[in-house]
């Protein structure tokens, strides 16, 4: 069930397709292919060649540097990039702080920002949850007190994606304790390199470090990097998250795992032929297939709606539940087909470069530490359960 | 992008389902599926007036055209209002297979009829020990004459006694689950030899069984081909699968509005029983399913006019399975989520369970599909 | 994986089969077996059969007409009944009136009640949920006002199972609207042939008229037909549920409609084999058998806790909960494999004598009705979302 | 109703549990499972003392005998606190194949070693193309003057680096796949031609990749018959199974404890996230899943000493089921229930999760063991 596509939107297509196929450098594809780690470096090369091409940002406004795609054409960029096996587009710059920035932010903010974080000067991380905080996001209590024309910020942020590598991190922090919780919050963006900030790396189970708490000791902040009005950043806050659309079904991702769980699958023996064609294992595959192409078809919904001008409503969280849920089961069967093999774990045929022997079929080696990463899909960013409620209140009004 | 409502396709949904709201309400519909018919035909005259049995319909033989698209509409209306009419029977499976085996001659000769609302027709493929194989035919044509002898049992054919011509699948060469050797026949309902055992069925329709006897048709009754009809048949089933997963579309939709109010006008332990979080999140997954099949139905509705026929199965099967899981979860709780009040027959809820359970059996089931789905090569 | 049995209980066992098929009528049977419309005598005459044998009620203490069998041999007991088709023994007198009459009844009543009972002379069911009450029981409003030595009744229960059979009910109603709503209720036995009472029959969707409405016009009960004191009804109501126990889990039931749909799976069609041979539904059919041994075997523990003086917890809602599960998905694969039969619906095809030529195989006509018949299981009785709410209270103190 | 655990049983059980209270804390785990062995030998040594290293070893040769289910009782402790220690490769696996195949001049010679703590065993059956299938064994053993030369690869042996002797499947006659010809062989862990790839596991284990490159061994290490080794082999497997079904039931255990716990002691919007019923009600679930997991699986380790093959492979694929589905269930909503947290080393939960998962994919799989089970014959 290909999208069927009009002549020109065949022909971007495929000018997308071959520009990716020559311009991926082949050690960055070789190590998303194998599920191996990706270095800072390798994030940024691939941004930067993206950039140069103009294609670093095809949903900002042409005048920030973005493209005047339509929105199938940018959902089909993205598609193209995911099968191509290149390495994720970090959100945090292009597609949450910077939309706040052009809608709140002033024009030194806009003025500076946002170049850097499209040509990728900036690595930008995101400073929201807190130790005990959770999912309870406006009970934050990083504080910021004004001091001359600086804030002074003290406290603590967790589960910080990538801090080891950011140059800058927006964040939540209270500027008043008085009123209903949501209302003393501000949107501060902060210097990573400014003295009085730890970064210290989480081990998470899968043995990656990937998140990280982020400590404030009395660190300096230039009012001028708050956004927008203090005590207004919950309002910049659910902007954000509201702004947050299609890309979080990561279709293009799924599709492309579900091709490489295919290759497993034909790879692996089981009975007198293969995995892929054992009938309970490809019942599986199927039922995620279909799942896949039932996600694709409400995400190509509502790609036409915007387009045709109507604003989406909660389907955002319909998306992020089912795709979590996809990604997982992906996961979950890639699993399943390796059998014995899921077991060994060694930690450096994880990176690039390895040369010992691999210990049962090369695709094996990452299988695992995957699916437990990917525990945390349907955890981060409001967890599953968080978004049925948003569900059943936004759109159901229960 | 195709699989979008165009705005005429607004304006048509908002027809259908403005008549339905009138005509529809439980006790009339309890009525009419207690009628002879199990339907009315004065409501399919006015279809016909309509236009509505004039979509599929050429406009060479007095049709309005259209696509499976617009047909998914009504389906998909017909469904928010349980509507009994043999639309399913006569215009998708019967109009359908006629669209796409009959002669011009034999066309001329029907099509205005069947658009017009005078001629009714039935669609007789399946049998009884043939589960969801189409090429499982064992009902035998013996050339006799200038015609044909029929001998066999088509089973729960679906509005065959109010029909005016059966369109019945025989075998005139090969063994039975041979795709080879399958013809299509058009059979007066009232000829000799054709033994009908009408019964109502569990969604409050009519169904009955076919015995063939030595039934007798001509070398003129003869649609397509001989020998060629299994891919016709596959054709027709794969358009019946989208019609029932559009009609599932709709009950799924109005289960939901129902089992919603429900949980808000239902107080237990002194508020709505939707302030429970567990019913909430009950709810939101019946509405996640509902809008998940929806979209991958229309997506499908729109592939069936694709080309290549793998193309068309690997979207009709992945259609038919995506309905089957939701419809089992949308009907089965929302039964539970109305508590007692789900099981009695007093609300209309318990009839859109039944035939949204009934859309399971058709066609092929959920295995049936998903095993047609993981056989077929991504196009 | 049978039960292994003591040779005294495997002689037991032995025993309760030869007597269950020499005794049980073969009219009735086969009712049962093709899932057909009992009658009121149908249950009746098979009782009294039981009776007559002295093992109408072997739980019940001796001296009240009971056994002295052990647990394990009670269990034996109600298994060998399902498996050879014998009707329900209804459990509204038997193991629901009658354990409260005997701990919180007087010596008239228990000298009156108890005998009847035990012999079926009278039939009972109970009356506990109103219209608009449902599983918040303790807001029922039938009300219960004192007049001399009588009370009279007024208001109305809902879902009386076989109400238009039963000579007796049982019945909480309102004697007190002070304090909590629980503190207020009373425990009654009322006469079903009072002037007064009116029952209406609900029709249910899958066709059948099993439960009903109990309307109570100014009923006459004596006063000395309350059980216990007043406005104490809801503790005996308490202790009622809390001795519903193993017999819940239907173990029984369950593995001979397992049996019956082995059956119907081996004589239906698919591919080129039956769809006992289907790896898909064999898979279900293997995954639903695993279920019930796993819950038969938590029902052996527990039996031989009883039976060890230990006395089982909350895990009856563990029983009532996959019970019913595994229940509804027996009637949904039967559904599932008689395919295109699952749509005629013929109602006359329900009840015995019925002499027309069946459509499709005669197992198949009660099948629909049966899967839409069971969606009651997991409502009736405390919906299974009530039983979840009682395990996390009860048991995991949440 | 032998299933239920016996005074002496509760007794053991409560030995083992303050056993390893005392030495299986997060931290000491930690450092047991990243020293070299991956396990401490003194504990080693202190279960010998205990006397739990006899256990199923029979009387005559030093042990203390018992049955599956003492076995299971020790296996559910081990895993309330993840056990680092190779007592089912040693002992179940090792001292399994030993007991059902060696001759009592074998037995003599090694089980007092083996029951004292002296000797570690592995059991190397598994092979790199087989997946689940006993009977794919591709290693050939060929027969040479009075011994036999082994060559072949046998894959994920279980604390293969650490064992004295490995007890390797391979093929004296017959075709990869075929249930006669397969012998068992008692070879040398330090044998010329014994080449070992060892590794960690994700579950903070060891295993190796075991080479066998000319191997010899004489006919004196041939364990049983020559050729009749497969039905050993499927016995051992399915002690095995009981063993980490055991194992799973206390790694459930402790992680519905954990769960239960952080349920009640996390607040978030300002109460202990364990009122929220959604929450609740996974905890329930999983609850339960345990429930019916703990009496599935005793009641078959009580039939795995049934005289039947069949009646015990059964009960053993059906343990294997309900284990797969319940662990899947408990360890993931543990996971997800812990929100954040659960993602994190610093939490021993993520281990118990790991070693969770890993038992599915071992000695055959849920889907390995429903179509083992659906396969034989009810008894």
């Amino acid at each position: 069930m290909e999208i069927t596509l009009s002549s020109a939107d065949a022909a971007f297509q495929s000018d997308v397709r071959s520009f990716i196929e020559a311009a991926l450098p082949g050690d960055i594809k070789s190590k998303v292919e194998l599920g191996q780690h990706l270095e800072k470096d390798d994030y940024v090369r691939w941004h930067k060649i993206l950039h140069t091409k103009g294609w670093a940002a095809p949903a900002w406004p042409v005048e920030y540097g973005g493209t005047d795609w339509t929105p199938l054409q940018r959902h089909l960029f993205e598609e193209e990039l995911a099968r191509a096996s290149t390495p994720r587009l970090m959100p945090f710059g292009l597609s949450m702080v910077a939309p706040v920035i052009m809608a709140f932010g002033d024009a030194a903010q806009k003025q500076h920002f946002l170049p850097r974080i499209l040509s990728c000067e900036d690595w930008w991380c995101q400073g929201y949850s807190e130790p005990g905080a959770g999912s309870d996001l406006a009970s934050l209590t990083t504080k910021a007190v004004p001091d001359g024309t600086d804030y002074i910020v003290s406290g603590a942020k967790t589960w910080t994606t990538l801090a080891q590598y950011a140059d800058m991190i927006f964040c939540l922090v209270r500027t008043s304790s008085e009123g209903k919780p949501q209302t003393g919050i501000s949107f501060l963006l902060i210097d990573m390199h400014s003295p009085g900030i730890t970064v210290r790396p989480i081990r998470t189970m899968d043995g990656g470090y990937e998140v990280n708490d982020v400590f404030f000791d009395e660190v300096r902040v230039p009012q001028a990097n708050r956004v927008g009005e203090e005590n207004k950043g919950w309002t910049y806050a659910k902007f954000l998250l509201g702004h947050e659309r299609t890309g979080i079904a990561a279709i293009g991702r799924s599709k492309q795992e579900l091709r490489q769980l295919k290759v497993i699958a034909a790879a692996e023996a089981a009975g007198d032929g293969s995995l892929a064609e054992d009938g309970a294992f490809a019942g599986k595959m199927a039922d995620l297939e279909i799942d896949i192409l039932a996600l694709e078809s409400l995400v190509l919904k509502i790609v036409a709606d915007e387009a045709a001008g109507r604003t989406p409503g909660a389907e955002a969280s319909i998306l992020k539940i089912r795709g979590t849920e996809i990604q997982q089961r992906l996961s979950e069967l890639a699993l399943e087909a390796i059998g014995y093999y899921a077991n060994p774990y060694i930690a450096e045929a994880q990176e690039a470069g390895w040369n010992e022997p691999p210990v049962g079929p090369e695709y094996a080696a990452t299988v695992a530490p995957h699916y437990f990463n990917w525990r945390k899909a349907s955890i981060y960013g409001g967890t599953n359960e968080i978004q049925k409620n948003i569900i059943a209140k936004m759109v159901l009004g229960l | 992008m195709e699989f979008t409502l165009s705005d005429e396709q607004v304006l048509f949904q908002e027809s259908v389902e403005s008549f339905t709201a009138k005509q529809y309400d439980a006790d009339k519909r309890r009525a009419l599926s207690e009628s002879e018919d199990g339907f009315s035909r004065a409501h399919w005259a006015h279809f016909a007036e309509l236009g509505w049995l004039g979509l599929g319909i050429e406009e060479a033989h007095g049709g309005l055209g259209g696509t499976a698209l617009d047909m998914a509409v009504l389906m998909e209306g017909f469904g928010r209002a349980l509507v009994l009419e043999p639309y399913l029977s006569s215009m998708v499976m019967g109009g359908g297979a006629l669209e796409l085996a009959a002669s011009e001659k034999q066309k001329s000769a029907l099509l205005p009829a069947l658009g017009g609302g005078a001629l009714l027709l039935a669609f007789a493929f399946a049998e009884p020990r043939a589960r969801y194989d189409l090429a499982k035919v064992a009902t035998i044509a013996e050339k006799c004459g200038g015609g044909y002898l029929l001998r066999g049992h088509k089973s729960v054919v679906l509005h065959a006694a109010s029909a005016d011509k059966i369109i019945v699948s025989a075998r005139t060469a090969g063994g039975v689950g041979d795709k080879a050797g399958i013809s299509l026949f058009l059979l007066e309902r009232a000829a000799p030899g054709v033994n009908l055992q009408s019964y109502p069925t569990v969604d409050g329709g009519r169904a009955a069984e076919v015995v063939l006897d030595e039934a007798v048709v001509t070398e003129y009754d003869l649609l397509g081909q001989e020998g060629q009809a299994h891919a016709i048949i596959e054709a027709v089933i794969d358009r019946a699968i989208i019609a029932v997963c559009a009609e599932a579309i709709g009950i799924m939709q109005t289960l939901i509005e129902m089992t919603r109010a429900y949980l808000d006008n239902r107080k237990q332990f002194g508020i709505p029983i939707g302030k429970f979080q567990v019913l909430q999140h009950q709810l939101v997954d019946m509405y996640m399913a509902h809008e998940l099949s929806k979209a991958l139905t229309y997506r499908a509705a729109a592939a069936i006019a694709s080309a290549e026929s793998a193309a068309r199965a690997r979207a009709v099967s992945a259609a038919k399975v995506q309905i089957g899981k939701a419809g089992s979860l949308v009907g089965q709780q929302a039964i539970q989520l109305h508590g007692g009040m789900g099981m009695t027959d007093e609300l209309p809820l318990g009839q859109y369970f039944k035939r949204l359970t009934m859309i399971e059996t058709l066609f092929g089931n959920t295995d049936h599909h998903r095993r047609r789905f993981a056989a077929l090569p991504e196009t």
